[in-house]
């Protein structure tokens, strides 16, 4: 396992953890915070396949905006979430 | 198919990255049908969108090829075209790509032609395929134009309905269909009010 | 058919079938505020169309027949206009007779203080041009435009008084139709469209298909099905309920539409499939038609049965009328030419002597009110020129001889002996007995019984405005004209 | 400037969009008159791009941005945009409906959505762009962009309305998300096994590998025709297009009832005929054999619902859920005549339903419900609103000179050539319904009885209106001129239906599609 | 609802694994993708075509500049749909604001909005380097647009959603991005009138004084300042929008 394959592996496997997480809390703005990171993981990912464009974008659009997006709606909606 | 070893071994080893891009998927899908919170819907959404977004990516990757931006010596404005004229210039672009690939020696090549060549076979499999980078740059944009309108749409279901759980919603909306009452205009009952009285009321 | 006819291209079928439209704008714009105007406009619009039609005899006489084409609807499939003996004879009965319907409606409708006349009138002239457009049609496919067009433009005829019964006999009406039409009809005609003489579809009445090699004996005995009663119109016995169940439409309506031009297109189309889509020897060689002729037989012992039993006079005449087209249906089922021609002229025949026994029914409405056969008693005193001639359109449907009636009658019989059914003969006698149990004591109880004591006294004449009295005594002696004139109409169907 | 017509189809909309919004905010009634005149120029452009397409000899344009033609750069490179005949058509269609309801709509954005006007405008030009620029683009990719772009502006125009609109369009968004997906994922795969996103180029490459029995294809046009499924509202998928389409604004709803759906079925002829090529989607796949019974349970169900409905404009929309099922059906009947059939459908149900959808927003706005009980007296009010709107109507039912009879009458002939009864009885039974809810709507304006049977007024039949009320109590012009103008356009596509049915054979004749033993 | 969406997750699960086995290997050099004539066109041509080092952004901006057109007017409908869908109008304009759960009605924190009034400017000009060197480096339109609009957001978050607004009011972000696809969709009617295709930037080597490919690195530089201007314009109305339930007052 080569060092690049080993960070690969690691982060594919934390993104997947990160998703699962962002579906399951029921705090709205936990679920938000770690959408964004689920982001910015997919945002490294691609950047180490040489994406390194889609990575850019990923990093400002995905993580950046969206997540404000996310916590400005859920601070306009009730916070706590039935599931 | 699970049983004996060559597919699924060959599925799971080599293909790492399709497999989380299934998981991801699936993920995705699930939340987006079964989640009740419509927020949890949409993050679901986004997930479904990204998963997609890491398969194009995936088939674009070539193995030990660089990030497709020309390195030094393929560069169409680099050094090669005036090679004596500008010697600072040429290394100037050459500190301002940040893409600390691997160091280009500056190997002396034939200049003898002016302008950029078009890059050989074996040259072109050094980069990675350019293509689904372009289109995964539209997907990411379009997820997010999506995804703000949903987060849009569901401000509008609070403020109207007070609540963004979906079963919720549903609820008051049936609620609201059986109050209303459907205005029959021409309905005159010959028995309650003559119609001169109703005319005289709607005018 | 008869050898081939030459062809003469002329405007005048197109004309024919659209002077009722261009009277349907004019009496649209005239409307309510300039009644006498659109009356005029109808009136006018009867007269053109006959004229139109009568001067095309000549020409169909001389043995050629009369074209005009359209618009071309398939590849080889035009909506093609044609003028031939079968059509001239249908259409020269339905324009005439509708300017005595649209004389008897004006009296009748004023009469009553219908609402809605312009209306009325401008639907009945779009029925008037589909009933045209089926009599001049050449093709399966032209004929079913203008039925579909018929069956839509009559429903807001029969549901001209908007109440529960009207909403009752429209939606037996429409469903009747429309359900056999789009569920028997449309199959039946994609079938033959593709699968005929390996798809040029020839659906035309002239050009000859060759149907019988092309099909085996079980699909032609189901088109033949499909499209005896696809054309519900013409009231066979399963599907004939919604005759009476229309009646509740003004008489006028009643008159026309249910008695020449609706029945009557139905008939008519039955005609042209056996005729020329199938043609005779065809139909001959088929050995499973006997089932047409039993179904034909059944329809008109059972309505005769059955119109016995019907107090109310409007739905009694319904019955014998679909007693009247069991004998049409029956014409064409016996596939020869006697039989074929006798069932043409019991159209003509039958549509004079019908038209006058509506009117009359009509015009007992409006003088007396009466609508139910028990009423009648001693009308005749009060009204003796409509029972008069309900008396004579009684002999003609019965079919004695100074009446149009018999000749129809006598070549149905000839027809059958032809194809030696003596059960048939037996039939068609027996159903003029029963024609004569439930025609005659109308008018009997009119004339000879005395009316009831509580009745006010003896009265002066007490008959229909003039204007309907005069269409149905008008209709009454064309039942004699036919008898003396029936040569003519013979030549026509080909005889 | 001719030659580039095709690019004109979708820039005067672009333009006309953005200056909508720019003037939007200042002065909201200039929007009305620039999305007309946008729309216009986009008609005279497809006129233009028709004219063009039947002169041409290979009966295609080619129309490559940026310059990057097929002759000096391998296919694929830029984007190009395909117009052939089908394309042509039903592009043509798609801006000659968006021109007549943007005539049609200043009245309803004015009342329905005040205030709005600059997003509305700029969100309804930006959807004929979507939708126009579908029916012509040649790139698998590009399609999915465009897709989308008709989604959003979708969704918009949808949820602008009330907030029921809202809680509907959220469904619509969730559902759309999913098909789009599933396209872009069967793009994803198409693209992986091919290596290029130009259609004609994936086609060459299928047919130059044999990727028919390949897993990966076969999955990718599994997802690629879910996808455009549940795009179009096909029965099982259909849940969000009633509520959608019910409570969006009148002008929303007249723009997209007759376009979206059709568009769709235009993408899935397109994939199945052009991009994956006739023997790889009909002949190595189950689908010919388990589409057409879905299609009998779609057309089916859906007739029943709408039986059931007590609103005119949602029994209208269950009826676009019907008509989908016929055209799905001609298609996966697998039958030149079928194909006819299908393709004639799209033309003519777009008239259809944009005539039916036109009435009914006048009535909405005349007698502020479209439920049953309000629909009294209709014909003698408004006898020209109703008389366009019944043409509409009896086109659905297949009444002769109507389109509507012309496109049933192929689907019929496709389904009896290709021995395909059970859908051959599942239209017969869906014509049946459609009888029966048009002749209940006729029976609720025209007779003057309740529902329950007793008559109103004094029992002669009269609507108990008082004399004075008979007076016309017509729609406002620039409401009724479009609606007269689509009915007229059902009558005559109907009698030249001819003329087009030659057009759409001279585009399947290269495939040479089975036409069953009759012919 | 949820029996239902494990049915459909399954079903596409089987789906995705039926086709999984036809994949070709992670990164081979012979994979249908990589080794077509188009990617290899790409990769080989860009620079004698358009003389742009980073080929992402050439194929973006030129060889799929429709595209990109069509997803700059993605995100301008996005803008439009949500001002659309939020704008309060009649009777609920001047409804009371509801309540928010967590209301932190605290004035701008004195930390926070110094650091924000050192790091805006650094930012945007970060943004602005980064749409420049979009064909050199990685970055572009979209990415500098992100980062530009991020910068007001920051702004907005910092002190409150009107003090940015006077920098960049709703109704002139609409105006903003209006024009930048004005920009972008003017430059491709512009080289069209000018005799080729639309978006064939190569026509504009007749206007300006340079040779056909870089005309085409030039346009591409013009477009990707349309598509930075409509982004960096929708991101901030969008956020506006979102944070104040479209009452465009009061803010996060």
């Amino acid at each position: 396992m080569t060092g690049l394959a080993l960070f690969n592996l690691f982060i594919l496997v934390f993104m997947v953890v990160a998703a699962v997480i962002s579906l399951r809390v029921k705090d709205l703005l936990t679920a938000s915070v770690v959408f964004g990171i689920y982001s910015f993981l997919m945002c490294l990912l691609w950047a180490e396949m040489g994406a390194v464009d889609v990575a850019f974008t990923e990093a400002a659009v995905g993580a950046g905006v969206s997540a404000v997006f996310l916590v400005a709606t859920v601070f306009n909606v009730k916070r706590m979430s039935s599931d | 198919m699970f049983g004996e070893d060559g597919l699924l071994n060959e599925l799971l080893v080599e293909r790492f990255n399709y497999c989380v891009y299934v998981v991801l998927l699936l993920i995705g899908l699930y939340a987006m049908i079964a989640k009740n919170n419509l927020i949890k819907k949409l993050i679901g959404m986004s997930i479904f969108q990204t998963a997609i977004i890491l398969f194009y990516v995936s088939i674009g990757v070539k193995e030990g090829g660089t990030i497709p931006i020309y390195v030094a010596e393929h560069d169409p404005h680099g050094h090669h075209a005036e090679h004596q004229a500008h010697p600072e210039e040429a290394n100037a672009t050459e500190e301002t790509e940040e893409n600390a690939t691997t160091a280009t020696t500056l190997h002396e090549e034939d200049h003898g032609h002016h302008g950029p060549r078009s890059l050989t076979d074996e040259e072109t499999s050094d980069y990675a395929n350019p293509l689904p980078h372009v289109l995964m740059l539209t997907a990411i944009v379009v997820g997010v134009a999506t995804l703000g309108v949903a987060l849009a749409l569901t401000q509008r279901i609070y403020r109207a309905y007070g609540t963004i759980e979906e079963d919720a919603v549903l609820a008051a909306i049936l609620a609201e269909d059986a109050s209303t009452v459907i205005p029959d205009v021409l309905a005159t009952k010959p028995k309650r009010t003559s119609s001169k009285s109703r005319k005289a009321k709607k005018a | 058919m008869v050898a081939e006819p030459t062809v003469v291209n002329d405007v005048r079928p197109l004309i024919a079938v659209l002077t009722p439209m261009v009277a349907v704008v004019a009496i649209a714009w005239s409307g309510e505020k300039r009644k006498n105007l659109r009356e005029i406009f109808t009136l006018l619009a009867g007269l053109v169309q006959a004229s139109v039609v009568l001067s095309l005899t000549p020409l169909v006489l001389a043995g050629n027949v009369v074209e005009f084409h359209v618009w071309q609807i398939f590849t080889n499939v035009p909506m093609l206009l044609r003028v031939d003996g079968f059509g001239l004879i249908f259409a020269a009965v339905a324009s005439v007779l509708w300017i005595a319907t649209s004389l008897y409606a004006i009296g009748y409708m004023r009469g009553l203080h219908e609402h809605a006349q312009t209306r009325f009138y401008s639907f009945f002239g779009v029925s008037l041009c589909a009933t045209m457009g089926v009599a001049f049609s050449a093709n399966l496919l032209t004929i079913y435009f203008f039925y579909e067009m018929l069956s839509v433009s009559t429903y807001p005829l029969v549901t001209h008084m908007q109440d529960k019964e009207a909403r009752k006999g429209g939606r037996t009406y429409l469903s009747y139709l429309l359900f056999t039409s789009l569920c028997l009809l449309l199959p039946a005609l994609s079938w033959c469209y593709v699968w005929l003489d390996n798809g040029q579809g020839a659906m035309d009445f002239l050009a000859g298909n060759s149907m019988s090699e092309q099909f085996s004996d079980t699909t032609q005995i189901v088109l033949l099905l499909l499209f005896t009663f696809g054309f519900a119109k013409a009231g066979l016995m399963p599907f004939h309920s919604w005759l009476p169940n229309a009646m509740v439409a003004p008489t006028p309506v009643s008159a026309l539409l249910h008695a020449v031009a609706v029945v009557k297109v139905g008939v008519f189309c039955v005609i042209r499939v056996y005729s020329d889509i199938f043609g005779i020897e065809v139909l001959q060689a088929l050995d499973g038609e006997q089932i047409m002729v039993w179904i034909a037989c059944a329809t008109i012992i059972i309505s005769s049965l059955i119109a016995l039993s019907q107090d109310n006079l409007k739905r009694r005449l319904a019955f014998s009328t679909i007693g009247q087209l069991g004998y049409v249906v029956l014409g064409a089922t016996l596939a020869t030419k006697q039989g074929t021609a006798g069932a043409v002229v019991h159209i003509a025949m039958h549509a004079c002597g019908k038209i006058t026994l509506f009117f009359c029914a009509g015009a007992i409405l409006v003088a007396s009110g009466k609508k139910y056969v028990s009423e009648l008693r001693g009308l005749g005193r009060k009204m003796p020129f409509t029972m008069g001639a309900f008396l004579i359109g009684s002999l003609s449907v019965i079919g004695l001889p100074p009446l149009g009636g018999f000749v129809s009658k006598w070549y149905l019989v000839l027809g059958a002996l032809e194809r030696d059914y003596v059960w048939v003969v037996v039939v068609l006698l027996v159903s003029s007995l029963l024609n004569v149990f439930y025609l005659l004591p109308v008018a009997v109880r009119a004339f000879f019984r005395n009316e009831n004591d509580n009745e006010e006294g003896e009265g002066g004449l007490k008959e229909a405005p003039w204007q309907c009295v005069v269409p149905l005594s008008c209709t009454a002696l064309g039942c004699f004209g036919l008898f003396f004139f029936s040569d003519v109409l013979l030549s026509l169907a080909g005889l | 400037m001719s030659e580039n017509s095709i690019a004109l189809i979708f820039v005067f909309p672009l333009f006309g969009a953005v200056l909508c919004a720019l003037v939007g905010r200042k002065s909201r009634n200039l929007c009305h008159p620039i999305a007309v005149a946008s729309l216009a120029g986009a008609l005279w452009g497809g006129i233009e791009t028709l004219r063009r397409v039947i002169a041409s000899e290979t009966n295609e344009v080619s129309y490559y941005f940026g310059g990057w033609n097929a002759d000096a750069y391998p296919r694929g490179v830029g984007i190009e945009f395909r117009a052939d005949y089908l394309g042509a058509l039903i592009m043509l269609v798609v801006v000659g409906v968006a021109f007549l309801v943007a005539i049609y709509s200043k009245l309803p954005v004015a009342e329905e959505t005040p205030e709005k006007e600059g997003p509305f405008y700029t969100l309804f030009l930006l959807q004929v762009t979507g939708l126009a620029g579908i029916c012509l683009t040649g790139d698998a990719f590009n399609l999915y962009v465009l897709i989308e772009v008709a989604a959003l502006t979708g969704y918009g125009l949808i949820a602008m309305g009330s907030a029921r609109a809202a809680a509907a369009t959220f469904n619509y968004v969730i559902l759309g998300t999913i098909g789009a997906s599933f396209y872009l994922l069967g793009v994803g795969y198409v693209y992986m096994k091919t290596g290029t996103l130009n259609m004609v180029g994936i086609q060459e490459v299928i047919t130059a590998n044999g990727l028919a029995d390949s897993a990966a294809m076969q999955v990718a046009f599994v997802f690629i025709c879910l996808g455009v499924l549940i795009k179009m509202a096909f029965f099982p998928f259909h849940a969000w297009l009633p509520n959608a389409y019910f409570h969006a604004p009148t002008a929303t709803s007249s723009l997209l009832a007759p376009l979206v759906t059709k568009v769709m079925i235009y993408v899935m002829i397109r994939m199945t005929l052009t991009v994956f090529g006739v023997d790889f989607s009909f002949e190595n796949t189950l689908w010919t054999e388990v589409i057409p019974w879905l299609v009998v349970i779609a057309i089916v169900c859906a007739a029943t619902m709408a039986l059931a409905q007590r609103d005119v404009k949602k029994m209208l929309t269950y009826l676009i859920v019907a008509e989908v099922g016929y055209m799905v059906g001609g298609i996966w009947v697998y039958n030149y005549y079928g194909f006819i059939g299908s393709i004639f459908h799209i033309i003519s149900d777009a008239c259809m339903t944009l005539c039916l959808f036109l009435g009914v927003g006048i009535i909405l706005r005349k007698r502020r419900t479209t439920h049953f009980d309000g629909l009294r007296g209709l014909f003698r009010k408004m006898p020209f609103t109703m008389g366009g709107f019944f043409v509409g109507g009896f086109s659905i039912i297949g009444l002769p000179p109507t389109c509507g009879f012309f496109s049933k009458w192929y689907l019929i002939t496709g389904g009896m050539l290709a021995e395909r009864w059970e859908y051959m009885v599942a239209l017969m039974f869906s014509t049946m319904v459609m009888v029966v809810l048009f002749f209940r709507l006729i029976e609720r304006i025209h007779l003057a009885v309740t529902e329950s049977g007793e008559n109103i007024g004094h029992g002669h039949g009269d609507l108990a209106l008082p004399e004075s009320e008979t007076f016309f109590d017509e729609a406002h012009w620039t409401m009724l001129v479009p609606l007269l103008l689509s009915a007229s356009v059902v009558l005559v596509i109907g009698i030249f239906n001819q003329d087009i049915v030659n057009l759409i054979q001279d585009f399947l004749e290269p495939f040479d599609l089975p036409k069953g033993t009759g012919r | 609802m949820k029996k239902i969406a494990l049915a459909v997750t399954v079903l596409t699960g089987i789906l995705l694994l039926y086709a999984a086995q036809d994949f070709p290997a992670w990164g081979d050099l012979q994979s249908p993708a990589s080794a077509s004539p188009v990617s290899k066109h790409f990769i080989a041509d860009t620079g004698v075509d358009t003389e742009v080092p980073n080929m992402v952004t050439a194929v973006l901006a030129d060889y799929r500049g429709f595209d990109t057109m069509f997803e700059t007017v993605v995100i301008f409908i996005a803008g439009i749909a949500i001002i659309g869908i939020l704008r309060r109008t009649g009777a609920d304009a001047d409804a009371p604001a509801l309540k928010r759960e967590n209301e932190i009605a605290a004035e701008p924190d004195l930390i926070v909005t110094n650091t924000v009034r050192l790091l805006v400017p650094v930012i945007q000009l970060f943004a602005f380097y980064v749409l420049a060197h979009g064909h050199v480096s990685p970055g572009g339109g979209f990415q500098g647009g992100v980062i530009m609009g991020a910068s007001f957001i920051l702004v907005a978050l910092a002190w409150d959603l009107p003090k940015a607004m006077d920098r960049l009011s709703v109704d002139r972000a609409v105006m903003l991005a209006g024009v930048g696809i004005l920009i972008y969709a003017g430059i491709g009617l512009f080289s069209m009138l000018l005799g080729g295709e639309f978006l064939d930037y190569a026509e504009l080597s007749h206007v300006l004084p340079v040779s056909r490919e870089m005309a085409r690195y030039h346009a591409m530089l013009g477009v990707e300042i349309g598509v930075a201007f409509t982004v960096t314009a929708v991101m901030f109305a969008i956020y506006a929008n979102l944070s104040t339930r479209g009452r465009l007052e009061g803010g996060l």
